[in-house]
């Protein structure tokens, strides 16, 4: 084993983390910048000042609030290309316990990418207010006062957006893990981080109480986590995910302490893919916090959640074909209880976000079910290839579609909205293209085709089918006497058929009120360019992602990644 | 209005129309080719009038030149009259052989298709459903029949319709439908199949129900075009699934390869085929208003007395007989047929001979001038299927003289029937239209009673009319005696052959045949009382309403055809008859040539006929004839002389046609029936012997119940199920988020109980 | 030596203790206390493992454990003192505005 | 003239709408486009139908219609869409698809021109558009991916018709719509990926799943479905979801919601077209790729369509809704179509197939004749108003051409295939064509009766008696546009009914061929007798 202190920073791993370098220097960045200035230092004991860079007051350049959104942006789009440029080159073994390959590639590509969204969208959302100035001694106390908390609203954004390139930082490390407790410590870099950012929307009552909860929870459940990846360890004694496979893969019968600790790593994980029972509090972290973040959290912090599942059960648990895993039947249960649980919940909803979180939900339920196929040991080698490409592609559309949405009702949140159904009436009226980005997002989380989310909602289910349709009785000549052979995994088909005809209710009921309601005001939303430009190239992208040659590039992007995940 | 002055200048926009035949004729068409133009023309009018009616509504030209689309009727039926009329010419006298007869004339391969047989390959050929014509003496007498009627009785309705102003800038719509109507009657005549002779028949079916929907905001009219399309609609449905038998067991519908050999070298079986021609016969049941089916007819009459006239009386009606006269071949047995069907020709006599009787008992009762005709139509449509009935037994069984003799009676009946009912009707519309318009004048000008009080058809406000309208008077008189059966004249020559050899069946050969035999001779006299009765009411006796004084026979374009049919009534028939139309018209299946009524000389012809009428070798024929004689010549009409006779009033003097009529009439001495009119019988009558009653009331608690109980059930129900689905998915979601608490340590709690659950299932499997 | 499978068992009890505790309390900061209590159970199998397996993964995964528990509670201090700020309460129960 | 004319007919129409949608709210210089759009529309979709009907007429193509044997003509050079899961753009058409091609281009210019004045007309003709291309996707694709994408398409614009030109609980209706129709395809779905799952292994082709969605090699590959019960359950789903749009009691309460609510247009689309994507699949796919389990099921089949045709005419007589009773006898008429193709004879078939043209020319007069109802009454309640055919001659005699029609008189369309499906249903079934005959009556009975309640029976020549909903307000006769749309549909109604061979041939040759190809085989395995 190499431990973590053999990492050098010389040049090829240098360029094998350039995306994570290039966000760290991001980081420093935003520190740094603005606090660059034409401050000096008087030398003791003289009259001499030397010039320093640090401190004082600003230049106008860096005495621009929204400098750390720029850089942040700027930073999040050259390591999202430089990690869409890296999927295709060979894997890089980086000090023993990462590992750069398409696989990871891809994943810190989605992360980032979702988080150059939250940075684009934050631009508006949490807009930096110009010409802050320090107050004088002639202010009197109300404007000193006001400019003081001007100064302070700015200062909150140079923490935003540092807690935004964190989040990126732990998210793409993560995925680049080869050792579970490397995983879980980036794993925990980044929930801390989006922790923060959940409460940090302090303007509105509810988001401490937001951050509160998800914090909590979040920290109960990734104690349990920790607390299962010690029963591994106790049972291997070594906590690199390949050793863990072999242990795992000679293990006779099942270890209790190996099954133990898979299934409390489950609880962490679950709670990071929102699965059901360990959903709650997202819901409610999802309506507390500003929209881009909750849409962080729906997208790129589930996918985190789902790499951590690829990693722990794909990897290290997958059953021969033939065989069940042990935690299949758990994984079924919980798949189909979320889904159910997230579209009944959403049916009703009032409020758009918490909708869009319980939506959330019911997707983490179609993954889970899907991944529960390869528990059953149905799958194959094949099988389970097709259902990791599935999964993963469905997360890399989830960020165009569910963060489009969450991007829209951020747009209604720079005009204080947003929060209530009423607030999307005759959106339609008011912002026709918005109101059609937000439909085509709709129908795109409901799987209508020929929009992305059907493609990988067809993936999903063609996982299941194809794994399942060939085990029912060859000879049976009835329907009844096939239904009653075939696998019980089939039906998770059938569930997620179900679920998608509750779950069109909530989503088309959204896009009614856009379109048939009257709007409170004729009025046109803030043109929040850069927000407009995240939004429409999210619902560009979510068509051309449906069918055509992009979302072909995206599924054999996915597939070389898959590749390298399990080949 | 301009009603004094003669419109027949109008005519000559008529003209172009009629060119059309001579023109094709002069291009070198043959009369079978033309024939197209038969239905063709009418095609393209009757759009033409509609649309154009509708768009130049009230326009003057349109109104006073064009008649409202009236002139142009008359125009494309005058062009149907001559190229049927240059049909008839040309195979009159050659009607093609039986035994290879064919369509003269492809018009349409409509669908052609495979049908899979039962070793799984398909026909070798296709199977073609078309359409050409058909021409045999039956076709060229109905033709005939058709196009004339249809012509005499758009040129009536110029006059009749034209200056009724409740009928102002509506009459295009009369006219376009008339156009269609005719169009669908000669369709189905000259048809040389059973599908197209359906689909024609049922053409005629719609022009039916908006004919007699004409005055659409009248409740009754409303009502009566429902229930005649939806009575009709009943037998078409039988008689469709009729044409389905007989699709699948000859392969084809077309004439000429069924009639070749209906029986199919003997491999026909006979019960399949007699639940065939059963359901046919239904169809035609309900075409012409027949028992069971007959309901619809009477009130038919609210349509336009035109309507009534050509329609639901002339021609429509006839095409239930025409279908069953369609059924002799199968039957047949002297040539292919298939024996074993004889119950059907006891079916159709019975429904013909129950049919005559009730409707003749109907209109003993009725006051209303129409509808006594009306019930006349049903009970003379019912003789001719007695006729036919007969005949199809005869034929049955191989009584082929017989059945020939009834046959031809039959179809001559038919043609006797339609000219004088053709004629009576456009009487009575003449007579109601005086009256009517007469009230008018008299009442001008006074708002408060107009006319809502006064019904111009009610008999009961007429009488004395013969001064007044000597012209109808007399076409009347003569189309009454027609349909009486007086002697010599028209329908005596075909009535006395029906109902000799009904009975001849009955007494010689078919015991069961008794009930139609009695029937249709009891029908005999009631029909001499009836008709006369109607005359007298009408034109004899005082006026009994003061209206009638100022009746005038004024109207253009209503004597023409009154008098052209009079005269084809009184003497046509009488020389149609003598001439061995009976023998012409039964020659459509007289393919064997065995028979050899006609005699070599017209001299012998016309002994023959009168002796053959008169007296009939056949002894039990000598005394049935002259008993029906008797009935109806004698006893029914002094019957109705002695309750509704009477002279005119002093110093009206009627036209010398009629005079000897209305005088004779007082001489019978008078009757008081009003005992008898207060009867329950009466009461029975007048209700329609509650047939009406009980299907409307049978339907409306069964049917509309049964209708809303599933409407209920497809709202409550079935779709009840998703609403129910929606429902509890509904309060499914607010109890699941209910268990969203807002507390974070419920949500440590489930996740600590998630993980117990994992623990525990985890345990279990391991 | 204590055998690794006590302090294994001890972590076992912590983690039991830390668990029933975070979901039986509302004061915040004591489920904070108690999810500490949890991830020492934690901490105490990993090193019973190093113990049981040699090497010194444990003490590095201990010691980082240890870290995270600490930036943890950073965190979570700051968050309850932001909740404080708007609702005056840090009682897990009585902060639910948002709900169902 | 035009290298693949179907693709071009196919995606012209959803590019030129939806750049109409987009462009004027996009590009502040494109506002013209918004005032033009309506003409542009109009444009575009006869431009449409120029080119089917002169593919029609072999000026396109020289497609020789009664070719069975051909297969499918104007094909592409296929463009794989989505190689890695076997996606190609694929079209072709034969004479099954033609005359729904063709008959969708003629509804679309048809229905806006009876909805010409429609309020926003900006985004109501650009919406049709759209509509028209998914319409024409559906027939014309030879893949079932990007069938099933076109299929589920057409339920976006629909949607939206509804949602914002419909009646007042047009909510309910358009959200019911969308996603009853979307769950039954769903299911019908899983039964395609099933036959996926079967199609020969072509994982040389640069796919991942090793499968294709060629609608070809799936349909001739279903049979290689190694259970005989799996089979029999894909069919099923996929009965399943064409039955729902056809649509077959039991499955059938969204449509009248949808009707009743949807805009004229919408409806006569919805009817005219939409209902019969169903039955088009249906033959195309599930008879197609698993005749023998078509064969087991004929009595399922016989009693859809039987309950579907009696129940749907008797629900119809229970109707107070002008439109209401108008959608269920859709409902009604569906059924024959099952029931013809039940019959398994050629001729059965081929009148199932004229059903569908006949029904997509009648239902739409039926509906705009309803629709001018509603616009120029303000109510489709039956009863609520009388003798209305004095102020609207126009209207009534529509109105009386339009239900003559659908109640299958003669030598209007309607009654060809009905008269063709009832000989061929005597062949194979005998006396229970009884039932079917006898709701024929039915039939007769609701639209006489609606009509004797609307347009007769005012009890005054010179006054209707005016429904309250125009609250005293003089009624007018209905629009040059409304006429026209009528109209043609009329005269179109008449022209199939006089002339059927003009599409008749075509289907009954393609419905031979057909049978021989895919059935008779079937037919002899499962002991079924023609």
């Amino acid at each position: 084993m190499i431990s973590l202190g053999q990492l050098a920073l010389d040049s090829d791993t240098a360029f094998t983390l350039l995306p994570e370098l290039v966000m760290l220097s991001g980081l420093l960045a935003i520190i740094l910048i603005p606090n660059l200035g034409d401050a000096s230092f008087r030398i003791p004991l003289t009259n001499l000042r030397v010039p320093i860079l640090i401190g004082g007051s600003r230049f106008e350049a860096t005495n621009d609030p929204r400098m750390p959104n720029r850089i942040a942006t700027l930073a999040f789009s050259v390591a999202f290309a430089a990690s869409l440029l890296m999927i295709d080159s060979s894997s890089e073994e980086v000090g023993g316990m990462l590992r750069s390959d398409a696989f990871s590639r891809l994943f810190s590509a989605m992360f980032i990418g979702a988080l150059l969204l939250v940075s684009a969208a934050s631009t508006h959302r949490i807009p930096a207010k110009q010409n802050a100035r320090a107050p004088t001694d002639h202010d009197s106390e109300a404007t000193a006062s006001r400019k003081i908390s001007i100064l302070m609203d700015n200062r909150r954004q140079v923490d935003f957006y540092i807690l935004l390139i964190m989040v990126g930082l732990g998210m793409s490390l993560m995925a680049m893990s080869t050792n579970l407790f490397m995983l879980v410590v980036c794993i925990e870099l980044a929930s801390l981080s989006t922790y923060v950012l959940v409460a940090f929307h302090k303007e509105e009552d509810v988001g401490g109480e937001a951050g509160a909860k998800y914090f909590i929870v979040g920290s109960a459940a990734s104690a349990v986590g920790i607390y299962g990846m010690s029963l591994l360890y106790l049972w291997s004694g070594d906590l690199a995910l390949e050793s863990l496979a072999t242990k795992w893969a000679e293990m006779e019968g099942i270890d209790p302490f190996a099954a133990f600790g898979v299934g409390l790593m489950m609880v962490a994980f679950g709670f990071k893919v929102s699965a059901a029972p360990f959903h709650l509090a997202a819901p409610d972290a999802y309506s507390g916090a500003s929209s881009p973040i909750s849409g962080l959290l729906a997208t790129a912090s589930k996918a985190m959640g789902f790499v951590a599942l690829f990693r722990v059960l794909v990897m290290i648990t997958v059953p021969d074909y033939g065989e069940q895993a042990p935690w299949f039947l758990m994984l079924a249960i919980i798949a189909v209880i979320t889904m159910s649980w997230g579209n009944l919940a959403a049916l009703t909803s009032e409020n758009p976000k918490r909708m869009l979180a319980y939506s959330s939900v019911a997707h983490a339920g179609y993954m889970l079910a899907a991944i529960s196929v390869i528990g059953s040991g149905l799958a194959g080698e094949e099988g389970t290839r097709l259902i990791l490409i599935a999964i993963t592609f469905h997360l890399a559309v989830l960020v165009l579609f569910k963060m489009g949405a969450f991007l829209v009702l951020s747009l209604l949140e720079t005009d204080g909205s947003g929060h209530r159904m009423e607030d999307l009436h005759g959106l339609g009226k008011r912002e026709p293209l918005i109101a059609g980005s937000m439909f085509l997002f709709m129908l795109s989380l409901a799987g209508v085709p020929p929009l992305s989310g059907f493609l990988s909602k067809l993936l999903m289910v063609n996982g299941i089918v194809s794994s399942s349709a060939g085990t029912g009785n060859s000879s049976a000549t009835d329907v009844y006497s096939w239904m009653d052979t075939v696998d019980p995994v089939f039906w998770l088909a059938a569930a997620i058929v179900v679920n998608s005809a509750l779950s069109l209710f909530y989503y088309l009921r959204l896009s009614l009120v856009m379109f048939f309601e009257e709007p409170a005001s004729s009025s046109r939303l803030k043109s929040a360019s850069s927000l407009r430009m995240a939004i429409m190239a999210c619902a560009i992208l979510t068509v051309l992602c449906g069918i055509g040659p992009v979302s072909e590039w995206l599924v054999s992007l996915v597939s070389t990644s898959i590749d390298s995940l399990v080949g | 209005m301009g009603e004094n002055k003669s419109e027949t200048g109008l005519l000559v926009y008529i003209i172009p129309f009629l060119a059309i035949v001579p023109l094709m004729q002069n291009q070198g068409w043959e009369s079978s080719d033309s024939a197209i133009l038969i239905v063709a023309v009418p095609f393209v009018t009757f759009p033409v009038i509609l649309v154009a009616g509708q768009l130049y509504n009230g326009h003057e030209t349109w109104k006073d030149k064009l008649k409202e689309g009236g002139i142009l009727a008359l125009g494309a039926l005058g062009t149907s009259l001559m190229a049927a009329v240059w049909l008839v010419y040309d195979y009159f006298d050659e009607l093609p052989d039986f035994g290879d007869q064919h369509s003269i004339v492809q018009w349409l391969e409509w669908v052609s298709f495979d049908l899979l047989q039962s070793d799984y390959t398909l026909t070798s050929s296709k199977n073609i459903l078309g359409v050409g014509v058909w021409v045999d003496s039956i076709t060229l007498m109905l033709l005939f029949v058709a196009t004339f009627l249809c012509f005499l009785i758009c040129w009536f309705s110029l006059g009749y319709m034209n200056t009724d102003p409740i009928n102002e800038d509506r009459n295009h719509r009369f006219y376009g439908e008339f156009v269609l109507f005719a169009l669908g009657m000669f369709g189905m005549v000259l048809a040389d199949n059973f599908l197209w002779l359906f689909i024609f028949w049922e053409i005629m079916g719609l022009c039916s129900y908006l004919l007699i929907g004409f005055y659409y905001w009248k409740e009754s009219a409303a009502y009566a075009a429902k229930k005649a399309f939806l009575t009709t609609r009943v037998g078409d449905v039988f008689l469709m699934v009729g044409l389905f038998i007989l699709y699948d067991i000859y392969g084809s519908l077309e004439f000429s390869v069924i009639f070749h050999d209906p029986s199919l070298h003997g491999t026909v079986d006979s019960t399949q085929l007699f639940w065939a021609l059963l359901m046919m016969f239904i169809g035609a049941v309900g075409k012409s208003a027949q028992f069971p089916l007959h309901v619809w007819l009477p009130d038919a009459m609210e349509g336009p007395t035109p309507v009534s006239a050509l329609i639901h009386a002339a021609t429509m009606v006839n095409a239930g007989l025409y279908l069953v006269a369609r059924m002799v071949p199968f039957v047949d047995v002297g040539h292919h047929g298939v024996p074993g069907l004889e119950d059907l020709g006891l079916i159709v006599a019975y429904v013909g001979g129950i049919t005559a009787f009730m409707a003749a008992a109907i209109a003993f009762v009725q006051n209303d001038i129409k509808k006594v005709l009306a019930y006349s139509t049903m009970s003379q449509l019912a003789y001719i299927f007695t006729g036919l009935g007969s005949a199809l037994w005869f034929y049955n069984n191989d009584e082929h003289h017989a059945a020939v003799v009834v046959f031809g009676a039959s179809m001559f009946h038919l043609f006797n029937h339609a000219m004088a009912k053709g004629m009576l009707f456009m009487a009575s519309g003449s007579v109601i239209h005086e009256v009517h318009h007469a009230h008018d004048h008299m009442h001008h000008g006074k708002d408060g009673e107009h006319g809502h009080d006064f019904d111009p058809q009610d008999m009961r406000n007429m009488g004395g009319l013969a001064s007044k309208m000597p012209v109808t008077a007399t076409a009347m008189m003569f189309g009454s005696m027609s349909i009486i059966g007086i002697p010599l004249i028209g329908g005596f020559w075909s009535k006395e052959g029906i109902i000799a050899e009904t009975w001849l069946a009955a007494l010689e050969h078919e015991p069961l045949m008794i009930g139609p035999a009695i029937l249709v001779l009891l029908t005999a006299g009631m029909t001499g009382f009836y008709m006369s009765r109607m005359w007298f009411m009408t034109f004899a006796g005082e006026p009994k309403n003061e209206v009638v004084n100022h009746v005038h026979e004024e109207t253009p374009w209503i004597k023409e055809p009154l008098i052209i049919l009079t005269v084809i009534t009184a003497f046509g028939g009488f020389a149609f008859a003598l001439l061995g139309a009976t023998d012409y018209l039964s020659s459509a299946y007289d393919y064997s040539g065995h028979l050899h009524l006609k005699k070599s000389t017209l001299l012998d012809s016309i002994i023959y006929k009168l002796e053959y009428a008169f007296l009939p070798e056949n002894q039990n024929l000598r005394v049935i004839g002259w008993i029906t004689i008797l009935l109806s010549f004698i006893a029914g009409p002094i019957f109705a002389a002695r309750v509704h006779g009477g002279e005119l009033s002093a110093g009206e003097s009627a036209s010398p046609a009629v005079s000897w009529l209305v005088s004779l009439s007082g001489k019978f001495g008078s009757q008081d029936v009003t005992s008898l009119s207060e009867s329950d019988l009466a009461e029975a009558l007048e209700n329609r012997l509650y047939f009406d009653d009980i299907y409307e009331g049978v339907l409306a608690k069964t049917v509309v119940p049964f209708a809303a109980f599933t409407a209920w059930f497809d709202r409550n129900v079935i779709d009840g199920v998703i609403k129910q689905i929606e429902s509890n998915s509904v309060s499914g979601s607010l109890q699941v988020r209910a268990l969203t608490t807002g507390s974070a340590r419920d949500y440590i709690l489930m996740t600590a109980v998630g993980m117990l659950s994992i623990i525990v299932l985890v345990w279990g499997i391991s | 030596m204590i055998d690794p499978s006590w302090i294994a068992g001890l972590g076992a009890i912590l983690f039991g203790v830390g668990l029933i505790g975070a979901f039986s309390r509302k004061n915040a900061i004591v489920v904070l206390m108690c999810i500490e209590v949890m991830l020492n159970g934690a901490n105490l199998n990993f090193v019973a493992g190093t113990m049981y397996w040699g090497g010194s993964d444990g003490w590095v995964f201990t010691t980082i454990a240890i870290a995270i528990t600490a930036a943890e509670v950073a965190i979570g201090l700051a968050i309850f003192l932001s909740l404080y700020s708007t609702q005056e309460t840090i009682s897990l129960d009585e902060a639910n505005i948002l709900k169902n | 003239m035009i290298n693949d004319p179907l693709s071009v007919i196919t995606l012209v129409p959803i590019a030129v709408g939806i750049a109409l949608l987009i462009l004027p709210k996009m590009v502040d210089s494109a506002e013209g486009l918004a005032r033009a759009s309506r003409a542009i529309s109009m444009g575009v979709s006869l431009a449409m139908l120029a080119i089917t009907t002169m593919i029609f007429l072999g000026e396109i193509g020289n497609i020789d219609w009664t070719d069975y044997g051909s297969g499918y003509s104007l094909t592409n050079d296929s463009f794989l869409l989505i190689p890695s899961i076997g996606v190609s753009w694929k079209v072709g058409i034969d004479a099954l698809s033609f005359p729904m091609v063709w008959l969708t281009t003629l509804l679309i210019p048809i229905s806006m021109l009876v909805e010409w004045d429609a309020k926003r007309g900006h985004i109501f003709h650009p919406l049709i558009l759209i509509m028209e291309g998914a319409l024409i996707g559906v027939f014309v694709s030879l893949d079932m991916f990007v069938f099933y994408v076109f299929w589920e398409l057409t339920l976006v614009p629909m949607f939206f018709l509804i949602m914002v030109w419909g009646g007042e609980d047009r909510r309910y209706a358009s959200l019911k719509f969308f996603i009853y129709t979307f769950t039954a395809s769903v299911i019908m779905l899983i039964g395609i990926l099933v036959m996926y799952l079967y199609t020969p292994d072509v994982a040389s082709s640069g796919t991942i799943t090793g499968h294709t969605f060629d609608l070809g090699v799936m349909v001739s590959s279903a049979s290689g479905i190694p259970s005989e019960g799996l089979r029999h359950l894909v069919w099923i789903m996929l009965l399943i979801g064409f039955a729902t749009k056809m649509p077959s009691v039991p499955v059938h309460t969204w449509l009248p919601d949808a009707h009743v609510q949807a805009p004229t247009a919408g409806s006569m689309l919805l009817a005219g077209v939409m209902l019969k994507m169903g039955a088009y699949g249906f033959l195309r796919i599930a008879v197609t790729a698993l005749p023998e389990s078509t064969m087991v099921f004929i009595p399922l089949l016989i009693f859809l369509g039987m309950v579907s045709l009696v129940y749907g005419a008797w629900v119809c007589m229970g109707q107070t809704n002008l439109k209401r009773m108008v959608a269920y006898s859709s409902v009604s008429h569906m059924g024959l179509i099952f029931l013809g193709i039940a019959t398994m004879q050629p001729l059965g078939i081929a009148g199932a197939l004229f059903m569908m043209f006949a029904h997509g020319i009648i239902s739409p007069l039926l509906f705009a004749v309803a629709g001018a109802f509603k616009h120029h009454y303000h109510t489709l309640e039956i009863g609520s108003m009388r003798g209305i055919a004095h102020h609207s001659p126009w209207l009534a005699g529509h109105m009386m051409l339009g239900w003559m029609a659908s109640l299958g008189l003669p030598l209007l369309a309607g009654f060809v295939a009905e008269v063709t499906i009832l000989i061929a249903f005597w062949m194979t079934f005998g006396w229970l064509v009884m039932l079917p005959a006898l709701t024929l009556i039915i039939t007769a009975v609701y639209y006489l009766t609606s009509m004797q309640r609307t347009i007769f029976e005012s009890d005054d020549p010179h006054q209707g008696i005016l429904p309250e909903s125009l609250h005293g307000e003089d009624p007018s006769d209905i629009t040059w546009h409304e006429n026209a749309g009528m109209l043609i549909l009329g005269a179109l109604t008449a022209l199939f009914g006089i002339l059927p061979f003009i599409f008749w041939d075509m289907m009954s040759d393609w419905s031979s061929g057909f049978m021989l190809e895919y059935l008779t085989q079937a037919m002899e395995s499962e002991g079924v007798n023609p």
